[in-house]
């Protein structure tokens, strides 16, 4: 049946986050505006990120003042897991309680409709679908992500509650795809979110997405699937990546 | 003592002397004849205080002769008072008319002035038929002149119509005087009385009389034969109208009085013809001057409607009617205190130097900030429309009852509706002088503004005059002629209130009413800032309410004393948080919950009366203060008015039909009446008053547009008279009306409609306090459903829902104005995400919501079930359901309003909003600790109700520990808040064990579509809240009452408009219009022949 | 039936007869005729207006199709493309303005009076080749793109590979194949002989 | 002293337990049902429970305030309260609960208690969904409570008393007893508003997943929404009780497990009915399901109180 091979990939470690300062795992990034002027680019301090203030809050240095107080500050924080035991029967549930994000950012959204159909039946795996991000554990990212997407998938992937996590569908998540020259659609996913699970193809068919499913529901059981957790450790080297492609920021650091 | 003979010769030297005394200059001449004016009124005034002493008249008969050759002039006491007003009265408007910036008086006019003093003179005190004649003449004359002095045309030309008019006045009753002589022989009007039985029954007497009759009448300005009286009170000086309206109607009307015994001796027909005559003249203008914009012509309007009540009440003792004391003490009192109010409306039309009667809201505010005039000019007002403690007030109900008394149904409802259009115009004048200069008085619902705008200006609806008083008090000066006139008018109103009172034999708690707001008031005159007078308030009211109750049984009486007097003080510290001074304020809040208390502890029909009266007054004037509250005060003052006379009526047939009606007091059923009409009035009085289905347009705009803290003691505790009054009244409901049906059955359902009806209105509302009015009207349709049961568990339902509204709806009031005085807007939709900024006042708002609710376990439950238990307990299954539904509208509007403005998105600029202030929010914490405690122990309020019920009935639940038992159900208030604790306590322990880590987010944190909200405004959900609502009802939500009303108040405006289509202003109309009176008087005596 | 519908109702005597009258009016040239139902036409700058209302209001070409650019970079200019349709006749009209690429001279007359609807057409020009539209609303708000501050991407000098492989962090190992090539090598190369 | 309150305690675990995984599985079972009759394989019955330890296994929160915090708080005390005031099993200790406290207009009134916990969370929460979806809910709600206020006081006027336990005993002795057959039209106008109370099709507009996704709920999420979750099955566990009290005999037996298990298949059969409804209709507009509540479930209340007065 399987006519995608489903490839998992482990993350690459982006090396160990520094202090208040942002780490920069490729020279090209980060220090000074990237192409175009400048304006409406990260804010700089000595030419380099400041994403968090000296009392470790959120900087917001891109939201306007006056909705500064509307937004939370609090940075994200590494959550550690439960031993053993305990960590496993709560990851065995939540590996059985998948809730997807109901959010098509891509074409490969059409392949996720299928899933709820009495063919492919996605609830027997304790799979559903859930129409906000608060009650959500997995994001599916639905193909080709442009950076005016990007900017919603980062919004809605902050505002899931964690451990959360990130299924990338399609050849233009794991490397742009047939849009991997584009002036506007982003190559590598996980430059930007963590992902766990990536399904290749262009595009997959259901049962790809499945086997990719079952994949995730493996390595959460195995505790592999601390994506939230990496995020945090790594926030200031994400939002770098983020804030360089996306121009007119306009929301907080972290959207809770 | 000075002889009779010597007034009318020093009247008449003095007018001859006048231009020599010029000579001396103008304003010397003008002092002089002040001081002259001065002895005569010292004259009168020591005939006045000899003849009431020593009982006997006054007698001078001319030319050395006695009568009846000679023409016999006779002062009683009766006529030395009025002489006294009157000469008083005059002498205020000389001093007027002299004294006052422009158009002095002077000359000639001085001269007529003094001959009109005699003509009224000579008229008052003749005995002589054709002498009659002469001073009618002189008057006429007189007034004549001085209107032809005038250079401006319309003055001139009224003038000449008063000519015509008085000259066919004079012709008829000189062709009278001429018949009467020829058959009686005599002149001397002591003859002719003593002939008439046998000279004059003849149809040529009768004829003759008729035109006698006919010429006084006339000369009275009765409608509908009065256009150019009218015209003349239009066109004519303010002064000039004053002495008309105060000198010369006072003197024809003792001319009256004379001839009166003579027509009653002569024929039947002629007491029924004056009564008719009296009846439309005292009706018909009421109607015209309803629109009238002119207000001179309306003053003028309203004069000839109270003369027409004079007319009446001279009448009715002669058609037997008995009287207690002098035979002449109610038209009397009626024609002086007419004479003083009006010739002060007048004096103020002149001070104020506008003629307009405040008909529409561009005419201006003019005695906004010049409270001496206002009060003078509301004093004016109240005193003619009969308002306690005015002088008119006692006349009045000796009217009505005496009406009653005699069976004459018809002129009852005559004099109670001609009243009610005198309320319409005379109140609406009043308000709309004494309005807020913003106020275009439209607003009678509530106003969104149309961009949505936030509207900062209708922030401080709550500080009314504060403002405006400086820049009012600017205005103008009032001008020394009309002080002093204005002063005397008000203090001779004063002394007769005085008098009144004393001789109308009403018990201390009316009186204690009277001193508690004259006391505010002196402090409030002393410049004493609020905070001071509210703690005096509070301290003096806490002692009177204590010493009140202290050691008396729990009754009915105490009962509510206790909640009036506890719910208002609790809610007067409310007071403290407003700096400065507001004039008033204090005096009228104290005067309101005295009146309560007096009602609770009136002990006749008269004392509940006066004190309603009184209550209504003192609302009203608590209500006009609020800074939009125009529109809103004219519907109040109507239908409380309305209310007050259905209630009048009511007492009226009660008494009637048993003389010891009312007497007792403060217990329940004191007020039973078995005459099934005057329940029926007594009924729908107190339903006007709560807002009952049909009959509430009055009650949410008052309840809203009055300032915050007004609004708050108003829908808490004023409204809870009415139900008071329905237990004093309890034993007259039971009645069968028709078919059948019981009153109560119809009370019951009128209950549960306005329940319903109210909620559904609540439920639209975007303006909070609207919300809560409509929430109040609900709550007391409740009330009146639980009364209506006329059963233990019934009443003890409705006492339990009073003590519980008073509470709730007292903490809802007050969070709310704290919210508005923080926030500056009072629509909802404006406000939002507040708690955070006011936590404390969301407390108060969530127990005041589940306490309306009625969820479990707060005392609101306790009311619920009381009224399901008792609904059902009656078979009244139908009725409960509704309620029930009903019920669950409260919850929704509840949720809207608490939604609105405490959750959701806060707006930028409420950010920096602070916690209301510590006095508002202590109140509302008392009333809320009480609440905790009753729900934790409901027995502690339901045992004392059925204590107050006990006397009626026998209880019909039992107690076991906490658990209240009923023939259907059971409730224990106690142990369902163990349970709640235990099952909230319980899950809130299991999420905080359970819970991971748990951050505090920010407004904007929200999933929005992975978007975010970039305003509050456009992401806070409260405007037309529940569209759907509205859809799925339809058309049945229409405003059909308001459409009801406005529909009566343009068909009197069309009835109006269409009778003062008769005064064309055409002098050949209106000569035509007293020939058909004439043969009118003629056709109503051959009907009687 | 439906062939009817889509037929075009005009022949090419009188598309030549439309174009003979805005020759003479307004100098028009070069007309193509792609199709029995699609037509083109060249105009100046100055007159391009002038034009477009003249088809508009003189012979019924009421629809605005679509407004496009093409860059002509060669030959150092823009050609914009008014795509016009007429409902009587089902007949296309394109009007092609040739406008500089560079400088102020890359601008032209807004037609949004004419069609609302190209108020955003002219915006997504703006966006995308920088030729601005004095004149025509909310023209410098961002439309497709959100933030862009480079070289607007369809203008033929912005290298698009060069830019995502400076922004993408284009993911090492991926090999890049010329599309022509690989059709020629694997999937038709039966066909590659004729090529 | 002590030990009563050690005994009812216990009891009240007890009985609590019971109902929470009966509804719990009830709501697993009738999902698979469900399935099954779509031809899917379908969740598994105990999905509820791993959904709830799931969402409570969540290691963040983020909470909007107090209210907020509270609210879910609110709601599953609501739904106990509901519960425990309400007699489970006839004449059994063990599950007489708290109905001591109060009749059925205590357990009537408060229904609103957890309703009005949420809508003040969820209000706070400031989300446009969530109070749009309050206001449908509860103008919905104002709706049925009118169908079912009617049959309630016409049961009440039928057995002369508003005690739960009392309705109960007076509907023993046999299905002809059950005031369903004694009294079909109050049943009839209580089940369709039972409909509305359910919340499921066609009465969903509350949560209304494609439009406001998800109402009322839309910023819950972790332990709040695993409470949120927990109460549905509790509070549907005791609405469906009450009806089963109300119109079908409720559920007695000397033997307590005999009970347990009438009440079980009672209670599934409401709960079918419920889901052959929400199955078979689509999605009322608000106005749309007031309107129908205020008018043939009306008309028939109507009908049931007026017979009784008769």
């Amino acid at each position: 049946m399987a006519t995608a091979d489903t490839q998992t990939r482990r993350y690459q470690e982006p090396g160990a986050p520094g202090n208040a300062a942002v780490v920069n795992p490729d020279p090209r990034t980060v220090t000074g505006p990237a192409g175009g002027t400048g304006q409406g680019d990260v804010q700089t301090v000595d030419g380099q990120l400041r994403i968090l203030t000296e009392e470790l809050k959120l900087a917001n240095a891109d939201l306007r003042s006056e909705d500064r107080g509307n937004f939370c500050d609090h940075p994200p924080e590494v959550i550690k897991p439960f031993r053993a035991f305990w960590e496993n029967f709560l990851n065995w549930a939540r590996s059985e309680s998948l809730w997807i994000l109901g959010f098509g950012t891509g074409c490969g959204a059409i392949e996720l409709r299928p899933l709820m159909t009495s063919r492919f039946d996605m609830y027997q795996y304790g799979i559903q679908g859930r129409p906000t991000p608060r009650q959500s554990s997995v994001f599916v990212i639905g193909g080709y992500a442009s950076v005016k997407t990007m900017k919603r998938i980062v919004r809605s992937y902050e505002q899931m509650q964690g451990p959360k996590f990130v299924l990338g569908l399609g050849s233009c998540t794991i490397n742009g795809g047939m849009y991997w020259d584009s002036y506007n659609t982003v190559n590598r996913l996980d430059h930007y979110i963590p992902v766990d699970v990536y399904i290749a193809g262009c595009m997959p068919r259901p049962e790809a997405l499945l086997a990719g499913f079952v994949k995730l529901k493996e390595m959460i059981k195995r505790g592999e699937c601390e994506g939230a957790n990496r995020y945090a450790e790594n926030f200031e080297w994400y939002k770098a990546n983020q804030k360089r492609i996306i121009k007119n920021w306009d929301m907080p650091d972290y959207n809770w | 003592m000075v002889s009779p003979v010597v007034l009318i010769a020093a009247s008449l030297g003095f007018a001859f002397l006048y231009p020599l005394v010029e000579r001396l200059g103008e304003r010397a001449a003008t002092r002089i004849a002040l001081l002259v004016l001065a002895a005569f009124a010292g004259t009168t005034a020591g005939w006045t205080v000899s003849l009431i002493g020593s009982g006997v008249a006054l007698t001078a008969d001319t030319a050395g002769f006695v009568a009846p050759l000679s023409i016999q002039l006779q002062v009683t006491a009766v006529d030395a008072l009025a002489m006294t007003v009157v000469t008083l009265l005059a002498l205020a408007a000389l001093v007027q008319l002299t004294e006052r910036a422009t158009d002095r008086w002077h000359g000639k006019q001085v001269v007529l002035f003094f001959v009109l003093l005699l003509g009224s003179y000579g008229l008052i005190m003749t005995r002589d038929l054709f002498n009659v004649f002469v001073f009618m003449e002189i008057s006429g004359i007189s007034v004549f002149g001085l209107l032809s002095t005038s250079r401006d045309g319309r003055v001139f030309e009224a003038g000449f119509k008063y000519m015509v008019a008085s000259g066919l006045a004079s012709v008829f009753f000189l062709i009278g005087t001429a018949f009467v002589y020829r058959s009686v022989g005599s002149l001397s009007i002591a003859d002719i009385t003593a002939a008439a039985p046998v000279a004059l029954a003849s149809p040529v007497g009768v004829m003759g009389l008729l035109f006698l009759v006919t010429g006084i009448l006339i000369e009275l300005k009765p409608a509908p034969a009065n256009g150019w009286a009218i015209d003349t009170y239009q066109a004519a000086d303010p002064g000039i109208g004053a002495l008309l309206s105060a000198v010369n109607a006072t003197a024809m009307v003792f001319v009256l009085v004379r001839v009166m015994p003579i027509l009653a001796g002569a024929s039947p027909v002629f007491v029924p013809l004056v009564l008719i005559a009296g009846a439309g003249a005292f009706l018909i203008p009421q109607a015209q001057a309803l629109l009238q914009e002119s207000f001179k012509r309306m003053l003028g309007y309203s004069s000839v409607a109270q003369i027409g009540l004079v007319v009446l009440a001279i009448v009715i003792p002669a058609a037997g009617v008995p009287f207690a004391g002098v035979a002449l003490a109610v038209p009397l009192v009626l024609l002086l205190n007419h004479a003083v109010a009006k010739a002060t409306l007048f004096w103020i039309a002149d001070a104020t130097g506008d003629d307009a009667s405040g008909f529409g809201g561009s005419l201006p505010a003019s005695l906004r900030g010049r409270p001496a005039l206002l009060v003078v000019a509301a004093i004016a007002v109240l005193a003619l429309l009969g308002l306690p403690p005015f002088p008119g007030f006692w006349a009045k109900w000796s009217l009505v009852m005496g009406l009653a008394a005699g069976g004459h149904i018809g002129l009852l409802v005559v004099v109670l509706l001609g009243s009610l259009l005198e309320v319409v115009y005379l109140g609406r004048w009043l308000i709309m002088r004494m309005r807020h200069v913003d106020d275009d008085a439209t607003v009678v619902s509530q106003r969104i503004p149309a961009d949505f705008a936030e509207s900062r200006a209708d922030a401080v609806s709550g500080a009314a005059s504060g403002a405006s008083d400086a820049s009012g008090a600017a205005a103008g000066a009032i001008p020394v002629g009309a002080t002093v006139s204005l002063g005397l008018a008000t203090l001779l109103m004063a002394g007769a209130s005085v008098a009144a009172l004393l001789g109308s034999g009403v018990g201390m708690p009316v009186l204690i009413v009277l001193i508690g707001v004259a006391a505010f008031a002196v402090l409030d005159v002393l410049r004493i800032p609020l905070r001071l007078q509210a703690i005096v308030a509070i301290a003096g009211l806490s002692w009177w309410g204590v010493s009140a109750v202290s050691g008396a049984a729990l009754t009915l009486q105490s009962g509510f004393v206790l909640l009036f007097v506890g719910g208002a003080v609790v809610q007067l510290v409310a007071l403290l948080a407003r700096p400065g001074r507001r004039a008033g304020l204090v005096a009228l809040i104290v005067g309101m919950v005295l009146s309560l208390a007096a009602l609770t502890a009136a002990t006749s029909p008269l004392e509940v009366f006066v004190a309603w009266e009184l209550m209504t007054l003192t609302s009203f004037f608590l209500v006009v203060r609020g800074r939009f509250a125009a529109a809103a005060s004219v519907r109040y003052l109507t239908f409380s008015l309305a209310s007050a006379l259905l209630m009048l009526a009511a007492f009226s047939l009660a008494t009637a039909a048993n003389p010891a009606f009312g007497t007792g007091g403060g217990v329940i059923g004191t007020l039973t009446t078995s005459v099934p009409w005057a329940a029926v009035l007594l009924a729908l009085s107190v339903l006007i008053k709560l807002g009952a289905i049909g009959l509430h347009i009055w009650l949410p705009s008052s309840y809203a547009e009055a300032e915050d803290e007004v609004s708050s003691l108003a829908s808490s505790v004023l409204s809870k008279a009415g139900i008071l009054l329905l237990f004093l009244g309890a034993g007259s409901f039971a009645a069968p009306l028709f078919a059948g049906v019981a009153l109560n059955q119809v009370l019951g359902w009128i209950g549960v409609i306005t329940a319903l009806a109210g909620g559904m209105m609540a439920l639209f509302q975007e303006d909070i306090k609207y919300t809560l009015a409509y929430s109040s009207m609900s709550q007391l349709g409740y009330m009146v459903l639980a009364f209506a049961l006329m059963s233990h568990l019934g009443w003890v339902t409705a006492l339990y829902l009073a003590v519980n509204h008073l509470l709730f709806k007292g903490m809802l009031f007050l969070a709310v104005a704290g919210i508005v005085m923080r926030t500056g807007t009072r629509l909802m939709y404006q406000m939002g995400g507040l708690i955070k900024r006011m936590p404390f006042s969301f407390v108060s708002v969530l127990v005041g919501i589940i306490a309306v609710s009625g969820v479990p376990p707060l005392a609101g439950f306790g009311g619920k079930w009381l009224l399901y238990t008792a609904l059902i307990e009656q078979g009244w299954y139908l009725q409960a359901a509704l309620a029930l539904f009903s019920s669950g509208i409260a919850f929704l509007y509840l949720f809207r309003l608490i939604h609105s403005m405490f959750l959701g998105q806060r707006k930028t600029h409420h950010d920096t909003v602070t916690e209301a202030p510590a006095a508002v929010l202590i109140p509302q914490f008392v009333f809320l600790v009480i609440i905790i405690a009753i729900s934790m122990f409901p027995n502690l309020l339901i045992k004392p109700l059925q204590t107050i019920v006990e006397p009626a009935f026998a209880s019909s639940v039992r107690w076991e520990g906490y658990t209240v038992i009923s023939s259907l159900g059971y409730w224990n208030g106690n142990a369902v808040m163990y349970v709640v604790i235990g099952v909230f306590l319980a899950p809130l322990l299991w999420l905080l064990a359970v819970k991971g880590r748990t951050y505090r987010v920010e407004q904007f944190n929200i999933v929005f579509a992975a978007e975010r909200p970039h305003t509050p405004q456009s992401t806070h959900y409260a405007y037309n809240f529940y569209g759907h609502y509205q859809k799925a009802f339809g058309r049945l939500l229409d405003p059909w009452v308001e459409r009801f009303w406005s529909g009566v108040s343009a068909t009197a405006g069309t009835v109006s408009q269409t009778l003062r289509a008769w005064n064309t202003g055409n002098p050949q109309t209106y000569a035509l219009q007293i020939l058909l009176y004439l043969f009118l008087t003629y056709l109503v005596a051959r009907g009687g022949l | 039936m439906s062939d009817q519908h889509t037929q075009t109702q005009i022949s090419s005597a009188e598309v030549h007869e439309v174009f003979a009258d805005l020759h003479t009016r307004y100098g028009v040239r070069g007309l193509e005729e792609k199709r029995a139902d699609q037509a083109f036409v060249r105009t100046d700058r100055d007159e391009a207006v002038a034009v477009l209302t003249h088809l508009r209001d003189r012979h019924g070409y009421t629809h605005l199709a679509f407004l496009t650019a093409v860059d002509q970079i060669e030959e150092g200019r823009f050609e914009l493309l008014y795509m016009l349709h007429n409902y009587e006749l089902r007949h296309d009209l394109g009007v092609i303005v040739e406008i500089p690429r560079e400088g102020d001279g890359c601008s032209m007359d807004t037609i949004h009076r004419m069609w609302p609807a190209a108020a955003t057409y002219q915006r997504e020009l703006r966006e995308m080749f920088g030729i601005d539209f004095p004149g025509s609303p909310r023209l410098h708000e961002d439309f497709a793109l959100e933030g862009w501050h480079d070289l607007p991407p369809m203008r033929k000098e912005f290298d698009t590979r060069e830019y995502s492989e400076r922004t993408y962090y284009a993911r090492p190992g991926r090999t890049k194949t010329d599309t022509r090539q690989h059709m020629k090598d694997t999937i038709y190369p039966s066909e590659a002989e004729t090529w | 002293m002590t030990q009563m309150i050690l005994t009812k305690a216990l009891y009240t675990v007890i009985s609590l337990a019971v109902i929470t995984n009966y509804a719990l599985i009830l709501i697993g079972t009738m999902a698979r049902i469900r399935a099954k009759v779509q031809g899917r394989v379908g969740q598994p019955f105990y999905q509820p429970y791993i959904d709830i330890v799931k969402s409570n296994a969540k290691r963040t929160s983020i909470s909007h305030g107090v209210m907020f915090f509270l609210g879910p708080v609110f709601r599953l005390a609501g739904g106990l309260g509901t519960y425990l005031f309400i007699p489970a099993i006839f004449g059994s200790v063990i599950f007489s609960n708290f109905s001591f406290s109060g009749d059925l207009l205590l357990m009537m009134y408060f229904i609103f208690f957890g309703q009005l916990g949420m809508a003040l969370g969820a209000g706070e929460s400031g989300h446009p969904h969530s109070a749009i979806g309050v206001a449908r809910g509860l103008a919905q709600m104002t709706a049925f409570e009118l169908p079912f206020v009617l049959s309630v006081v016409a049961l009440a006027a039928q057995y002369g008393t508003l005690s739960i336990t009392e309705i109960v005993a007076a509907q023993q002795g046999g299905f002809t007893h059950w005031a369903a057959f004694t009294n079909p039209l109050a049943m009839i106008a209580g089940m369709i508003a039972f409909l509305g109370m359910s919340g499921a099709n066609p009465f969903s507009v509350v949560v209304a997943p494609q439009e406001i996704p998800i109402g009322p709920p839309t910023e819950m999420q972790s332990s709040f929404l695993g409470m949120l979750q927990t109460n549905r099955a509790i509070f549907n566990g005791a609405k469906m009780v009450l009806f089963m009290n109300l119109f079908w005999g409720g559920a007695a037996h000397e033997n307590l497990l005999v009970a347990i298990l009438i009440m079980v298949v009672k209670t599934f059969l409401i709960y079918l009915y419920v889901t052959i409804v929400g199955a078979s209709f689509p999605r009322f507009k608000t106005e749309q399901s007031i309107r129908f509540f205020l008018g043939v479930p009306t008309v028939i209340g109507i009908a049931a109180v007026v017979l009784q007065m008769v």
